[in-house]
């Protein structure tokens, strides 16, 4: 079977549980069995071309860009592994099914579990480091599903978050290891990099790719000091444990050594860093699992002991030293993962894992009683039971290891470290199983069925017959992984009689130590309660909090939802990065001469910069500050006419009185003025910032004002095509509606939207909350009497057909002279509202016969349909056309499609303008303000009409 | 002939309005110029229902020679008052002016009329309509002034608008 | 010349930001409609100034009787986008208005905080 | 002649100008800003014009008549606004 | 003729001057609002429609091409001074005098301004009035 | 010249128009209409991205107006995949839209839908600098529109904060190209080009501020730091399909960074060095500061506008290199950020709809279809953080892969990394508080019901009133649409996984294309039959 096929595998067992889950836990679980037995099977085939040496590759390209590709590999390590994972998984896959109970999800569980299995296959069997880096965080993303398992447990979602940090942290150091591992090895293939031993260890980025990488395998393995999450993972489900913390997941960073034990290890930096991690961790997790009372975090601490004992072994880089940690992982797999279902199954029945609460269960449960016991007693290092071969061989390495010239601290060590590992594993036999039944658990204890302790039971046989008969049970495959993981051909020879020597008096003293600590425990543990320590998990915790408080204050800080910060902040960046981009730059002396200062030009001048100055001091009282808009917009209009632009003149007058009557309409609700509610200081600081964006603006367009054109520019072509291409002699015009027609579509467009999206919000606001709101709104100004005075009715009856007629004037002229459709437009526009200024919305809408939502569809698909009209003729969009038409005893009429455009502009922003306007003033009439059915309130004519008849105007 | 021209005074006002801003007489554009003083009175028709009765003639001519000659002589005579009469001796006056005129239009020909020449604004109108509120500049005597409008101008109003 | 309206561009720009910087949403529209008198006239003058040369086209005048039309084209597209713009914020500020009970342009506390409940 | 009559009148409403805005900024209610605010309009016209006769050119019609009709209708709305709060009713 | 039109314009340029600078100065001079009203409303019309005819001869004699549309500004000036000066005076009866300062209407009612009958105020249930929708 | 190239723009403009010419009253032809207008758009463009595939850049000339005279569109690789992008999450979006019976919360919303894609089609498509501000314009407009599409005091404050700051911005855009204008005498991009290679040496300092005011431009669009300040209300605040959508508008300003600065200012002119510049370590803020606001949000919106805030700060980071290899990084990137963000939105709002429209990571009781939304999340929480299997984690691997040449390398490396760390674990908490813990309220409440006990007060939320500005689920025309519509955004990016390699080979040839600009000026500027001179 193909290794990607074996990895696939679980990820497609993992599909299974959530498409069978209502065909009920038992087709779920075996359909994940039957996944994971498939791989294995697959896997084992493999076993022979291992064992003859050669190792299985397969190569799936994926993005070789960055040499990510989705290549396996199975030797000797990857076979190990891979047994490991799948075996031990097939056993808890089926101790799963007995363990949970009916409420829980099944379907989800055995989903994450075997997306965990298939993303630590993928691991052991990836032959690139980027491939292995994807497995690797995607064992953190399941394992904390897994362990965040019982949603409603706070110490599950804790322990999964905590897991996930510190895993997550591991991962993301690792990527840039691996990433510049691979970089001085020149690929990510594991297959090439194991032969760059050189390079890489002569490379100036060793050290930092050791130390990132190691980064991501102490986390992943629980080494000190990030050995704090697993105890906490420990909320997790006890297959979960037993699954994870155990036989695999942990077991990851171990692995990751082992596979680059070739490339990195033999290095002082290797020895000092990974064999002291391993041994401080290996004495940590001894001492502390000696004082916890939960059977799981016992068995959390001594994993996190034993973890550190196979770094340490991996740390020595020798080749028994890598023996040692390859047979020891194996060991440690059987006994640890047996102890776990143990300790569930004395959960599960004995309703607590306590130890304080439990004891005396050896006649109650006693099948449970032996399996605990021996996989204690292999866990203790007792003979002859696996875990004792291995200790042997770890502690015959210490002996003769020197660390910084001192001989004997290792072995020291790690004799203390044994005797607390005997300790508590004793402990754990004497205080669940031993001593007199107690008077009450929390449920009555007995033994399960054999669901749940055949696999444990599985394993004890696999326990004690690798005692044994070691070399036969495990020899080749001890081989095998150590061949791979040392690049050697080694020679193991496992037994359990190596004769009397340094590492049997040790173990002897050690037991015998244990066996003490066992029998002191009490007074022990008092020591321990009282003795005052740091613990990791408050510590982590204090920084994660920390971490995300001052996030927290930093984001509300920062964005605190002022406008003014985000506003000045724009200003200064703009001034600051203008300013430099400015100084930076090569400046020539401005060439352009002045033009002189006319006197009228003067006059403008001045009463634009008081008419400025007293905006700025004025603004608070806001009608005045809207008649002081006003004037601006005067004069500005008046100083586009003196520069010669009379088009803009016209357009920027008669939208900034369609402005100020929708400020106008606005200001009706709003305060009438602006409260000092800023600070001289504030007021000073923004000052100073409008101050430096005046000056900035003001300066580039002085400079601007002064340099010369460097080249030509394009609107020469304008002014000479205009008349002979364009058709128009207003080149502005002919721009607008031909040369660049395309822009001005999309401006109508925009202010069409603009309608659009008034109207809209209008509508909303006329429902709901808001509009009840709307109808309690008190106004807070007196209002006079004569709504609709008669003169200005009268003078409006006149004045608007003139406007209309000068804004069709002005439209049709708009080609050859100033005007055209925007302004026309606008004219209309102005008109119509002062028909309804002076008789009223009510009145003047209903003679209103085109909607205005109408006017600007029509206008935005005339002139699309201008544009598109070109097509037929096979020529782009907007593509004009015009010529001059003479009809008898009529005017003489270009008639260009432009116009046809342009009419298009007119009708959309006729429309948009009134259905703005009309928008707001609806508002008003929802706050309750009744409608006239008269054009004018004083009609002195009516009086001659019969009374109590309404004059004129049906219904509205 | 009626729904053609619903106002045909303005009809012939935008005609000639057409042709001010063509600025350059052409039959042509007097053709157009017809069109449109159909096409934007029937626009505006609605807004505008009543038609006022107007009569045309020499004593809207008149009336018109008679502003304009009023508005030159009292522009004088209010430039002097700003420009030397001392605020002091300023004596400024309400007056109200009843009307006979009915018309809306009339009575804003009149309001108008009473604004345009120097020295009087036309202000209010009363809540019937049948009084005209007129501020005066200077007035040591506002009886003489309602009577002085009265004669003036009402009752040429009321020979054009009846 | 020159000097003039580049102050005078400086003067609006500085008074439009300083509106801008206001707490209340009518000041802020006040200011962006300063601002954009400011760019309108920045806009023209990226083409230099003329006077008297009004890009119409007259005859076979010679190209340098009139000034650069380009400019103004552009100024007029941004006059009626503004309009557009500062009529869509006119109406949001007054349906803030309504909505909110005040016309404080900065966001309340409640949307960044809220009452009650802890999270982990 | 005209030159100097052109001059005279262009000093004439440079200043009646700065009278208008005066008012606008010094004055005792909102009302008599909106009369100066129209006078400007007024005036800016007659510049207008003035410029127009100055440069020779016809070209500062349109712009006039908009003038015109722009001043008529804020100085309304201003004025219905402070009557009345809503201008459109 | 030359000649006789310069001074022409002339005269009517320097009458423009004269009265758009007084129209202007009443506005600041003048003591109260509605006196204040008076000068420009006045004195401007007359300035802005003298500059006006100034151009039409200026351009008819001296460009040779005859101006109309200075008498549709004219017009439209005309047109609206009234309707200003009405509005204005309104808003300032409304702001600074009461029903007791002013005249009398002679009618029987009040000014209506200062009215708060319901057909000129909206507030009551007038029949000329209706509420809408809902 | 085909006319196809200009149907991403007219489509969208007649099928807005008509919708609000005959279809306003009834939303049932609305929606039928806008969504086959999205679905046909997105054919168009997939041709378009078809026709572009040859390598060779098409021109369009509007007005049938040569260059640089008239305005040009430009189809080139870039434009078409970016309008694929854009128009493939329009339509999954406003299938969303639907489904869950948002678009009838207010008026226009499938007008201003239609108007949104004009506008950023429009922009995609142009080769003309000041046609890029109109088109920004429309889809701001509309964007303003759709932003404030179900009213609400919050939401309404916000879009008036949003329309200020984006007034701003165009102003600043109108100083930009006037500038330019005013330096070079032309607007179209190509031409551009050509004058600021040709720009005197010693005259350098107005192209030079120019050039930098653009860019702040486009940071502004693309929320960069310090420029940012505009988009957590904005974002937090907008409807969910809308702040959806909203995730290829910050794409545009990107796209308009990666346009201008390779083709009009590339890097042996007198400019570019500056913009990288800049723009590094902006990027890095960024990136640090939407990463702070993910692991300090207490609101799943604000959390999910500042993931897009960090998506941005990395995308600029690999931008700001300017080499083939680091705009190909950079634009696959940009698929993915696209498509997660959008998702995250989507899924946001499947949360709000069943919380009372409130997101605040607090303790609330269970929502309906806690699962399956929490495993969406979850998946799109990995994507964002740029975890494993999915696109993110390619994406970062790229990014950092293309920052190695780089001077700051390793401060680069470390703020990707330790940021992305943040995202890790406040993703972690904000999914647990949203999907976890309700589950322990269940079991309290669950408990004191068998023991028969009075339902417990101490932890237990206060019951919410509904908001009436959110779509709540309970008014949803087809919760399975909802989910369709999310999920197929999650396909995405699980296929931007899979066919990573022809996807980077497809960006490879992009990037080729943008940094051989000769091509593209030539077909612009070169003398076209037909065209009118
Ligand atoms: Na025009
Ligand atoms: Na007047």
């Amino acid at each position: 079977m193909s290794p990607a096929l074996i990895a696939v595998l679980p990820f497609l067992g993992a599909l299974l549980p959530g498409l069978l889950i209502r065909s009920g836990r038992n087709v779920a679980a075996s359909a994940c069995a039957t996944a994971t037995a498939l791989a294995l099977i697959g896997l084992c085939l493999h076993i022979p071309t291992v064992m003859a040496g050669g190792v299985v590759t397969a190569d799936i390209t994926w993005l070789p860009q960055i040499g990510l590709n989705a290549s396996f590999r199975i030797d000797g390590l990857s076979l190990l592994f891979g047994i490991l994972i799948l075996g031990i998984g097939l056993l808890i896959i089926l101790y799963a099914r007995y363990y949970l109970s009916k409420e829980d999800p099944v379907g989800q569980f055995y989903t994450y579990l075997m997306l965990f299995q298939g993303a630590m296959v993928g691991i052991v069997l990836s032959d690139n480091i980027l491939l292995l880096l994807i497995f690797w965080e995607l064992t953190s993303l399941s394992s904390f599903l897994l362990i965040g398992y019982w949603k409603h447990l706070p110490e599950g979602r804790q322990g999964a978050r905590m897991a996930l940090t510190v895993t997550g942290m591991g991962g993301l150091a690792m990527i840039a290891g691996m990433l510049i591992l691979g970089n001085i090895a020149g690929s990510y293939n594991i297959g090439e990099i194991l032969q760059a031993k050189e390079a890489i260890q002569a490379s100036p980025y060793y050290l930092p790719a050791l130390l990132l990488i190691l980064c991501g395998a102490f986390t992943k393995s629980a080494q000190f000091p990030f050995h704090f999450w697993l105890p906490h993972a420990m909320a997790a489900p006890t297959p979960v444990s037993a699954y994870l913390h155990s036989a695999t997941m942990v077991k990851a960073g171990l692995f990751l050594m082992a596979r680059l034990w070739p490339v990195l290890s033999g290095t002082p930096e290797w020895f000092y860093i990974v064999a002291t991690t391993g041994l401080l961790t290996m004495l940590i997790g001894a001492v502390i699992a000696l004082f916890k009372d939960d059977l799981k975090a016992i068995l959390a601490f001594s994993t996190v002991s034993h973890l550190g004992m196979v770094t340490m072994l991996l740390g020595l880089g020798t080749e028994a030293g890598a023996i040692a940690a390859v047979f020891h992982i194996i060991n440690h797999a059987t006994f640890k993962a047996a102890l776990f279902m143990t300790a569930g199954i004395v959960d599960h029945e004995a309703g607590t894992r306590s130890v304080r609460l439990l004891g005396g269960l050896r006649k109650l449960m006693p099948i449970t009683f032996t399996i605990g016991t021996i996989a204690a007693l292999s866990m203790a290092g007792i003979p002859p039971l696996n875990g004792f071969m291995s200790k042997e061989m770890m502690l015959e390495e210490v002996a003769h290891t020197v660390w910084g010239g001192y001989a004997n601290l290792f072995l020291i060590v790690a004799a203390v470290a044994a005797t607390f590992s005997v300790g508590y594993s004793f402990r754990f036999i004497v205080q669940v199983f031993l001593g007199p039944e107690r008077r009450e658990y929390p449920h009555h204890p007995h033994d399960p069925g054999p669901g749940l302790w055949l696999s444990p039971a599985f394993l004890i046989v696999l326990v004690v017959l690798i005692g044994l008969m070691p070399m036969t049970m495990v020899g080749w495959l001890v081989t095998a992984s150590a061949d791979a993981v040392t690049g050697l051909h080694t020679h193991p020879h496992l037994a359990l009689w190596h004769g009397v020597n340094t590492a049997l008096i040790t173990s002897g003293i050690a037991t015998l130590g244990g066996a003490l600590l066992v029998f002191f425990h009490r007074p022990l543990q008092e020591l321990w309660d009282d003795a005052p320590r740091p613990e990791a998990k408050s510590i982590f915790d204090a920084i994660i909090r920390r971490a995300a408080r001052w996030s927290q204050v930093t984001n509300d800080m920062l964005h605190d939802g002022r406008l003014a910060r985000g506003a000045s902040m724009m200003a200064i960046t703009i001034v600051m990065a203008g300013t430099f981009a400015w100084a930076t730059g090569a400046t020539s002396p401005m060439s352009r001469e002045m033009l002189p200062i006319e006197p009228v030009a003067l006059i403008g001048f001045v009463l634009l910069i008081v008419a400025t100055g007293c905006m700025v001091a004025f603004h608070r009282n806001r009608l005045l500050a809207l008649v002081l808009i006003g004037i601006v917009g005067l004069i500005v209009s008046c100083g586009f006419i003196y520069v010669s632009a009379p088009d803009l003149a016209l357009t920027q007058i008669s939208v900034e009185v369609a402005t100020v009557m929708l400020m106008l309409l606005a200001l009706n609700f709003l305060p009438k003025r602006t409260w000092v509610e800023t600070g001289n200081l504030r007021r000073g600081a923004d000052a100073l910032i409008a101050t430096a964006v005046g000056l900035g603006f003001g300066g580039l367009a002085y400079a601007i004002m002064r340099s010369d054109f460097a080249f030509e520019t394009i609107s020469k072509y304008h002014l000479e095509n205009s008349h002979s291409l364009g058709g128009g002699d207003n080149v502005v015009n002919v721009i607008l509606v031909d040369f660049r027609g395309y822009d001005t579509f999309g401006e109508i467009t925009v202010l069409g939207i603009a309608a659009l999206v008034i109207y809209a919000m209008t509508e909303t606001l006329l429902k709901g909350k808001s509009s009840r709101r709307l109808a309690n709104w008190r106004r807070d100004q007196r209002r006079a009497g004569d709504r609709h005075p008669l003169l200005l009715v009268v003078a409006t009856r006149l004045i608007l057909p003139i406007s209309l007629t000068v804004g069709l004037f002005i439209f049709l002229r708009g080609h050859n002279q100033p005007g055209g459709g925007f302004i026309a437009g606008l004219i209309v526009a102005i008109s119509l509202l002062m028909q309804y200024m002076a008789s009223g919305f009510a009145w003047a809408q209903e003679r209103q016969r085109v909607p205005f939502h109408a006017m600007i569809g029509a206008g935005v698909v005339v002139a699309a349909a201008t544009g598109i009209g070109a097509w037929l003729w096979g020529l782009p969009f907007l593509t004009s056309n015009y010529g001059y038409v003479k009809l008898p005893f009529l005017e003489e009429f270009e008639l260009a499609t432009a116009m046809a455009f342009d009419l298009g502009v007119f009708l959309c922003v006729l429309g948009a303008v009134m259905l703005a306007l009309n928008s707001l003033s609806r508002i008003s009439r929802r706050a309750g303000e009744p409608v006239n059915v008269e054009p004018m309130d004083i009609d002195p004519s009516r009086d001659d009409e019969p009374a109590g008849e309404p004059a004129h105007g049906g219904a509205v | 002939m009626r729904r053609l021209f619903p106002h045909p005074y303005l009809s012939v006002l935008l005609v000639i309005i057409w042709l001010l801003l063509v600025n350059d007489f052409r039959w042509g554009s007097l053709v157009f110029g017809l069109i449109l003083s159909i096409l934007i009175p029937a626009f505006i028709a609605p807004y505008w229902p009543q038609r006022p009765t107007l009569r045309f003639g020499w004593k809207l001519i008149a009336y018109f020679l008679l502003v304009i000659w009023d508005i030159i002589v009292a522009n004088i005579e209010v430039a002097k008052i700003v420009l030397f009469k001392s605020n002091r001796d300023l004596k400024p006056a309400w007056i109200a002016i009843p009307l006979e005129l009915r018309s809306p239009e009339a009575i804003s020909v009149l309001a108008g009329t009473i604004t345009l020449t120097p020295g009087t604004v036309s202000c209010d109108l009363s809540e019937c309509g049948h009084a005209l509120l007129v501020h005066c500049l200077h007035a040591p005597d506002p009886d003489s002034v309602v009577v002085d409008i009265k004669s003036r101008y009402e009752a040429r109003l009321m020979e054009i608008f009846s | 010349m020159e000097a003039l309206v580049a102050i005078a561009i400086g003067a609006m720009t500085a008074a439009g930001i300083y509106l801008v910087l206001r707490l209340r949403t009518f000041p802020t529209v006040i200011g962006m409609t300063m601002l954009s008198y400011a760019i309108n006239l920045f806009l023209v003058a990226t083409g230099r100034l003329a006077i008297d040369k009004p890009p119409i086209l007259h005859g076979h005048a010679p190209l340098t009787d009139y000034t650069d039309p380009l400019p103004q084209a552009l100024t007029l597209t941004a006059i009626v986008i503004s309009f557009g713009m500062t009529a869509v914020v006119v109406l949001l500020a007054l349906g803030a208005y309504i909505e909110g009970g005040d016309d404080y342009i900065d966001m309340p506390d409640s949307d960044r905080r809220e009452t009650g409940g802890d999270s982990e | 002649m005209i030159e100097y009559a052109l001059l005279f009148a262009f000093g004439c409403y440079g200043i009646a100008l700065l009278f208008n805005l005066y008012r606008v900024v010094v004055a005792p209610g909102v009302p008599d800003r909106i009369l100066a605010l129209d006078t400007m309009a007024i005036n800016m016209i007659a510049l207008l014009t003035l410029f127009g006769i100055r440069q020779g050119s016809a070209m500062y019609f349109e712009a006039t008549l908009l003038f015109a009709m722009v001043g008529f209708v804020s100085t309304v709305a201003y004025a219905k606004f402070m009557l009345r709060g809503n201008i459109i009713e | 003729m030359d000649l006789f039109f310069e001074i022409l314009v002339t005269a009517l340029l320097v009458i423009s001057g004269i009265f758009g600078f007084v129209g202007s100065y009443g506005l600041v001079k003048l003591p109260e609002p509605m006196t204040r009203l008076h000068a420009p409303t006045k004195a401007a019309t007359l300035g802005v429609g003298s500059v006006l005819i100034a151009s039409m001869i200026y351009f008819a004699w001296f460009n040779g091409h005859v101006s109309w549309h200075e008498l549709l500004i004219t017009l439209f000036i005309f047109l609206t001074a009234p309707v200003t000066g009405l509005m204005i005076a309104k808003a300032n009866i409304f702001r600074h005098w009461s029903k007791e300062e002013l005249p009398p209407t002679g009618a029987g009612t009040g000014w209506a301004t200062l009215s708060d009958a319901p057909s000129l105020m909206d507030d009551g249930a007038d029949s000329r009035l209706k509420h809408e929708g809902d | 010249m085909n006319h196809f190239i200009i149907a991403p723009v007219v489509l969208p403009a007649l099928i807005g128009g008509l919708i609000i010419l005959w279809m306003r009253h009834d939303m049932l032809l609305q929606r039928v209409f806008s969504t086959a207008g999205s679905a046909i758009l997105l054919g168009v463009a997939l041709y378009l991205a078809y026709y572009a595939s040859s390598g060779e850049v098409f021109v369009y000339r509007l007005g049938n107006w040569q260059a640089p005279f008239g305005i040009v569109l430009m189809l080139d690789r870039l434009a078409a995949l970016m309008l694929v992008l854009a128009a493939f999450l329009a339509l999954i979006v406003q299938l969303y839209a639907i489904g869950s019976g948002w678009d009838r919360k207010g008026w226009h919303f499938h007008a201003l839908w239609q108007f949104q894609m004009m506008g950023v089609m429009g922009a995609f498509l142009t080769g003309d600098a000041f046609n890029l501000f109109v088109f920004f314009e429309v889809l701001l407009i509309a964007s303003y529109g759709l932003m404030i599409h179900g009213g609400g005091g919050l939401r309404l404050r916000a879009g008036v904060q949003y329309v200020i700051i984006n007034l701003l911005g165009s102003t600043l855009f109108l100083a930009a190209l006037g500038t330019l204008y005013a330096v070079t005498g032309t607007l179209n991009m190509a031409d551009l080009a050509i004058k600021v290679a040709e720009m005197p040496a010693q005259d350098t300092a107005l192209l030079r501020t120019g050039a930098v005011l653009l860019m702040l431009v486009f940071a502004i669009k693309a929320a960069l730091v310090p420029l940012h300040f505009w988009l957590p209300s904005t974002y937090a605040n907008a409807p969910g399909p809308v702040a959806a959508l909203f995730a290829i508008m910050s794409k545009v300003g990107i796209y308009a960074i990666i346009r201008f600065y390779t083709l009009v200012f590339p890097g042996d002119s007198l400019v570019e060095h500056l913009i990288a510049d800049m723009l590094l370590p902006a990027a890095l803020i960024t990136l640090v500061i939407g990463q702070i606001g993910v692991l300090g949000g207490r609101h799943l919106g604000r959390v999910a506008a500042m993931s897009a805030v960090a998506s941005i700060g990395t995308l600029v980071i690999a931008v700001s290199m300017f080499t083939p290899a680091s705009i190909s990084a950079a634009l696959y990137y940009t698929i993915h950020s696209t498509l997660s963000a959008a998702a995250l939105f989507l899924i946001a709002d499947m949360v709000a709809a069943r919380r009372n429209g409130e997101l605040w990571l607090t303790l609330r009781p269970k929502i309906r279809n806690s699962g399956l939304i929490a495993a969406m999340f979850f998946m799109t929480a990995i994507a964002i953080a740029g975890m494993p299997p999915l696109s993110g984690f390619i994406g970062k691997l790229l990014i950092l892969d293309v920052t190695r040449p780089d001077a700051w390398w390793i401060g680069i490396w470390s703020t990707i990394l330790i940021t992305s760390l943040f995202a890790i674990v406040g993703f972690g908490r904000a999914g647990s508080t949203l999907f976890w813990l309700p589950f322990q309220l269940q079991r309290i409440e669950q408990q004191a019901k068998a023991e028969g006990k009075p339902r417990p007060t101490g932890p237990i939320p206060p019951k919410l009133e509904p908001d009436e500005h959110v779509q709540d689920i309970g008014d949803a025309v087809s919760p399975g649409l909802t989910f369709v519509a999310t999920g197929a955004l999650l396909a995405g990016l699980v296929l931007l996984t899979i066919f990573a390699r022809p996807a980077l080979n497809m960006t490879d040839a992009i990037a080729d294309q943008l940094f051989d600009t000769a091509p593209y000026v030539n077909s612009v500027l070169i003398e076209q039959e037909g065209a009118r001179q």
